[in-house]
């Protein structure tokens, strides 16, 4: 095997290292930390993913530009989304 | 045609700022009008004057300009958030009337006074706290006397306060859609003086109906025992969820410990309470709340 | 950026973006709902069946590797490495098919049989939401094998597949991977131990 | 002379199978019109019915599907591919001298998805009509609605992903299709504001298709995704909703504001003052634009501290929209203004722009907002935007571009008069709507108060003459294909790269490449012969 498909066979294993991991560490007993844990690995997962076989590492900045530009929208669409679910009643008053 | 007569202070507070806003606005329109005229006249093709060195850009002007309406828009947004936040907030405590919508009518229910259709009656100058829900779609409550509104929302309370400083009968409108009688959908508010207010009749008090319904459904089976928490003096006090959350003992709390009781569960007691969805109405959910807020059992 | 890109593929990476905000609505509620129910969602959860959740990830990562060796193969191997690639999409349906089924079975799939062990609104509100979103991303990998498959007899036709083809392809294979990458923690572990 | 882009003009085969942008932009200038007078025939029934102020002259049902019939086609089927789809679709890559788009048959299969969405809402509209109102809100819609909601919904969602699929086409095609030396501080300022709507079309539609497709399923299987009573919030709908829809009115009236930049320059006979604040704002606007949509949700049950986050910001877009107005109006300094109809709507734009720009600021203030959401005042402010904005800019630029479509000049002083009439009826229309509204007059009413009545009437009065105002255009616009003189390739002696081919153009946009301007706008230069 040639040195860009080896390393793409290193990516593979790395994926399924993390996938062993989460799943593993969903049987802990983690308490509140779970989900941040499960979700942040997802995260490395996909970085993987989209920086190796998606080939983004090695396209210009404009199209990786172009390729992140929509997490900065989740970002701010989830933010704002929380910032209503998680605040209601917060001021002791219903619906408010 | 007159402007609805505004009989609040917090409706006369929304007037300031709608009318600092106006002047605003005008002031904006007419110097944009203005300037577009007075350049279309002077620069219109064929006049005699210099057009020499046209500028390019003026980045310090526009600086200036642009600075001048975050500051002024600034300024409103503080003003209109402050008051929001005040109308929000005020009259917490205020007693509270419940309010229960249904397409097309506003059921009025005050814990003291009985059940009225389409008719909100407050006393003059007293504070006072509609708690509302609605038994089907989404309608909003809208007192354009007041220059209050508030949607009235299925399956959990909204609150409006407010203090009315001036007898009389104003409209009460339902402002969002509801369906085919929509617009018909009204009510009034009857601000009476509090001597009036006091002299009404009372009907089945609210707190009574409460206490059948407590006893009907066995609620001290549970409650008073080991097995569910104790109810006496919930009202407001703050409650120690599992898993380390608390939170406020509000109407809405209550209510969702009813129809959805494994939502929260009280740290130290198991999920065992059945829901009561379905089985209580609107109106005997409110006769309940004001028994548990009376504090008795 | 102009002459370094070929079109196709700026196309496929804005469609990618639209594509990111359509899943991530559905995230979005699903975990807004989570948020609000976790009793009835935590429920949910433990009725999945985590180990052939975590196979199918497996497979699914799997797919993506063979697609990208796939696209840095020489010819000869890239027929088969899609085959299989499409093959490994296959195996994934057929798993999430089976898992369907059972739920079915268990009467746990709405509105079509729903006899669940516990009547909580919010347990079913997970069910609806589980299968709403799995299977519009089931709907996205079988699009991709459709794709895969009409791409790879196209080589066999000795038709003309463009690289630009087939590199879309693959961006789109591995987003479809990526999707599922953040639905099975969702849906198979957090909230799952008890 | 060259075969233009136009023949054959009567094989029905050549147009609808074509793949030529500028065919395809004429396609969707047809098929929009008609869907505008099925919009219009909803308004119209709206300002027929408010004559009376107890639902005499209409029934409730009636009047609740036209409101929603008008909300759902002038929305989705006009405002939304009006200038984009058709004089972005023609100009856009004439204006960067390219031949296409970069994708030719994406977009003829763009136009085909509009139509089969408008299609499948217009069927639900007319074998029984709608009556949620455009917004859709559960659970009226999913629950209690009975009406042909599915339906609509499904043409909506089909719309969408045409939508969604121009936008891809046109953010591609300009970073692609420029021509040598075509560069970005270079682009028309039209180009700018497509660039940014189809920012939105790509971002913002994916999140309406999934929320109505949720929509579906929680009506057709009564299944709470949304519903309270089921574990659902009708709120999150509504984020979800206003997530797309807002963003939708930048989508609306972007492009209008493009136009605007090229008809001021073109009648001031100036460079663009400005340009590089106008080409930014009009991104800020594109961007910032999606972070404001729960104004609409003041009043909603939405906590008090989101609420206040989202009247910041919707206070902060008022400055790159101040911003735009500055630069249009210091355009006219030192310019040498004709008044011409494509002028006289874009000084209208500007005019009615700013007055819907600040009336937004009412709206963005939390406690005036509690007073008037859902009146009105409301009304009047977002059609001062639509109307008195995207409409009249849309007119404008299609009379400027008239001859470039066509070959033929339109008739020059009819079209200024037409212009001033829909000035005039359109401010007669919408102005008592502030003042109704500030009096407390809800949005959606069959019947209202009868101390309401006056200003009504003023309303329902004023669309006579808005009536006459699109009437006027639509007959000489039309008439001018047969009898108006034809157009030379420049006739009015502009700047931008359309200009320098033939009018109309041949199918390939340019026989010879053309010469690309050292700056923007260069009115201060000879044109290149």
């Amino acid at each position: 095997m040639n040195a860009p498909l080896k390393r793409l066979t290193y990516i593979y294993f790395a994926l399924l290292g993390l996938l062993a991991l989460t799943v593993a560490l969903s049987q802990v007993p983690l308490g509140t930390f779970a989900g941040p844990l499960a979700l942040t690995i997802a995260a490395l997962k996909a970085i993987l993913v989209a920086r190796d076989y998606m080939k983004l590492k090695t396209e210009p900045a404009g199209l990786q530009v172009i390729a992140l530009a929509p997490l900065f929208w989740v970002g701010v669409f989830i933010a704002l989304v929380w910032a209503d679910v998680l605040m209601r009643g917060s001021v002791g008053i219903p619906g408010k | 045609m007159e402007f609805p007569a505004a009989i609040s202070q917090t409706a006369h507070q929304i007037d300031h700022v709608s009318l600092a806003l106006l002047g605003m606005s005008t002031l904006l329109v007419v110097a944009v009008w203005f300037t577009i005229v007075l350049f279309c006249w002077r620069y219109y093709k064929g006049s005699q004057v210099d057009r020499t060195n046209p500028p390019k850009k003026a980045r310090r002007l526009e600086l200036v300009v642009m600075g001048i309406i975050f500051l002024v828009g600034f300024g409103i947004f503080f003003w209109s958030a402050r008051l929001f936040y005040h109308l929000t907030l005020a009259n917490r405590n205020a007693p509270e009337i419940f309010i229960i919508a249904k397409q097309w009518m506003w059921t009025v229910h005050d814990p003291r006074y009985g059940d009225n259709i389409n008719r909100v009656i407050v006393p003059l100058g007293q504070p006072v706290r509609l708690i509302m829900t609605s038994e089907d779609v989404i309608h909003s409550f809208y007192i354009p006397a007041l220059r209050i509104k508030q949607d009235v929302l299925p399956g959990r309370y909204t609150t409006l306060a407010f203090v009315p400083e001036k007898i009389g009968q104003y409209e009460i409108l339902c402002s969002q859609y509801c369906g085919l009688d929509h617009a018909t959908m009204r009510a009034t508010l009857d601000v009476v003086s509090a001597e009036d207010y006091r002299n009404r009749t009372a009907s089945v008090s609210s707190v009574h109906l409460g206490k059948d319904i407590y006893i009907k459904h066995q609620c001290a089976a549970c409650h008073s025992g080991p097995t569910a928490p104790p109810l006496t003096h919930l009202y407001g006090q703050s409650v120690a969820l599992q898993g380390g959350k608390h939170v406020i003992a509000d109407e809405n709390y209550i209510r969702r410990s009813l129809v959805d009781p494994n939502r929260e569960i009280v740290a130290g007691y198991s999920a065992v309470m059945p829901t009561f969805q379905g089985q209580l109405s609107e109106r005997e959910l409110a006769a309940l709340i004001e028994y548990l807020k009376a504090g008795t059992p | 950026m102009k002459n370094r890109v070929p079109a196709g593929l700026l196309g496929m990476w804005v469609f990618l973006a639209s594509e990111v905000l359509f899943f991530s609505t559905l995230i979005l509620a699903f975990w807004v709902y989570r948020h609000e129910w976790p009793v009835e969602f935590s429920d949910g959860v433990r009725h999945m069946d985590l180990i052939a959740g975590s196979v199918n990830t497996a497979v699914l990562l799997t797919s993506s590797w063979t697609m990208a060796l796939a696209l840095a193969s020489s010819p000869r191997w890239k027929g088969r490495l899609l085959v299989l690639t499409a093959f490994l999409g296959a195996v994934f349906l057929v798993i999430k098919g089976s898992e369907y089924f059972m739920h079915a079975r268990d009467g746990m799939l709405p509105p079509i049989s729903w006899s669940p062990p516990q009547s909580a609104p919010a347990f079913k509100l997970f069910f609806i939401l589980y299968f709403l979103i799995t299977g519009l991303h089931a709907l996205h990998l079988s699009i991709g094998i459709g794709c895969v498959l009409w791409a790879r007899l196209r080589m066999a036709l000795r038709r003309e597949v463009s690289e630009t083809l087939l590199e879309n392809l693959g961006l789109y294979w591995h987003f479809v991977d990526i999707v599922w990458i953040f639905l099975f923690p969702l849906f198979y572990l957090i909230g799952g131990h008890a | 002379m060259t075969k233009s882009y136009l023949t054959p003009l009567w094989d029905w085969k050549a147009w609808l199978f074509t793949t030529d942008h500028k065919r395809i932009g004429i396609l969707y200038a047809l098929t929009i019109t008609l869907f505008f007078i099925v919009g219009a025939a909803g308004a119209a029934i709206i300002r027929f019915a408010l004559l009376s102020s107890h639902a005499s002259l209409v029934s409730a049902e009636l009047y609740n599907k036209a409101f929603t019939a008008h909300g759902v086609v002038m929305v989705w089927f006009f405002l939304i591919p009006s200038i984009p789809a058709t004089l972005g679709n023609f100009l856009l890559p004439l204006m960067i001298g390219a031949d296409d788009l970069s994708f030719p048959r994406l977009n003829l299969l763009s136009w085909y998805l509009f139509i089969a969405g408008a299609l499948i809402t217009l069927t639900a509209l007319f074998i029984g009509g709608v009556d949620t109102g455009w917004t859709f809100y559960t659970p009226y819609s999913t629950m209690f609605s009975n009406s042909y909601v599915e339906l609509a919904v499904t043409g909506v969602i089909v719309a969408g992903f045409s939508s969604i699929l121009t936008g891809l086409n046109f953010i591609v095609t300009t970073h692609m299709k420029r021509a040598e030396g075509m560069t970005w501080m270079k682009l028309p300022l039209f180009v700018w504001s497509l660039y940014a709507t189809s920012l939105i079309l790509v971002l913002a539609t994916p999140v309406l298709a999934i929320t109505l497709f949720a929509l579906i399923i929680e009506r057709a299987f009564h299944i709470g995704i949304f519903d309270p009573s089921l574990g659902g919030d009708p709120l999150l709908f509504q984020h979800f909703f206003w997530f797309y829809s807002h963003p939708a009115v930048y989508i609306m009236i972007l492009p209008g504001m493009g136009v605007v930049s090229e008809l001021i320059a073109a009648y001031a006979r100036r460079p663009v003052f400005g340009y590089k604040m106008i080409a930014y704002s009009s991104m800020a606007i594109g961007i910032l634009g999606f972070f404001l949509w729960g104004h609409h949700m003041f009043v909603a049950g939405q906590s008090a501290y989101a609420s206040m986050a989202f009247s910041i910001l919707s206070f902060l877009i008022g400055i790159p929209s101040a911003i735009k107005v500055f630069n249009w109006v210091a355009t006219l300094y030192k310019g040498e203004i004709t008044l011409d109809a494509p002028m006289l709507y874009a000084l209208g734009f500007v005019g009615l722009f700013t007055v819907g720009g600040l009336t937004g600021f009412f709206l963005a203030a939390l406690a005036v907002d509690v007073h008037l959401h859902d009146t009105f005042f409301v009304i009047a402010h977002f059609h001062f935007i639509m109307v008195g904005g995207m409409l009249m800019a849309y007119l404008g630029g299609l009379h400027f571009w008239w001859p470039k479509i066509t070959g033929r000049l339109y008739p020059k002083r009819l079209a200024r008069w037409a212009a001033v009439i829909l000035f005039v009826g359109f401010n007669i229309t919408f102005f008592p709507q502030f003042i109704l509204g500030y009096m407390g007059m809800p949005r959606r009413y069959a019947e209202y108060p009868d101390h309401l009545l006056w200003l009504n009437w003023i309303s329902s009065a004023g669309t006579l003459l808005l009536a006459l105002g699109y009437l006027l255009p639509l007959v000489y616009l039309v008439r001018s294909l047969k009898s108006g003189s034809p157009a030379t390739d420049n006739p009015w002696d502009a700047r931008g790269l359309e200009w320098q081919t033939t009018s109309p153009p041949p199918k390939e946009n340019f026989l010879k490449p053309p010469v690309i301007p050292s700056h923007p706008y260069p009115y201060d230069q000879k044109a290149p012969s």
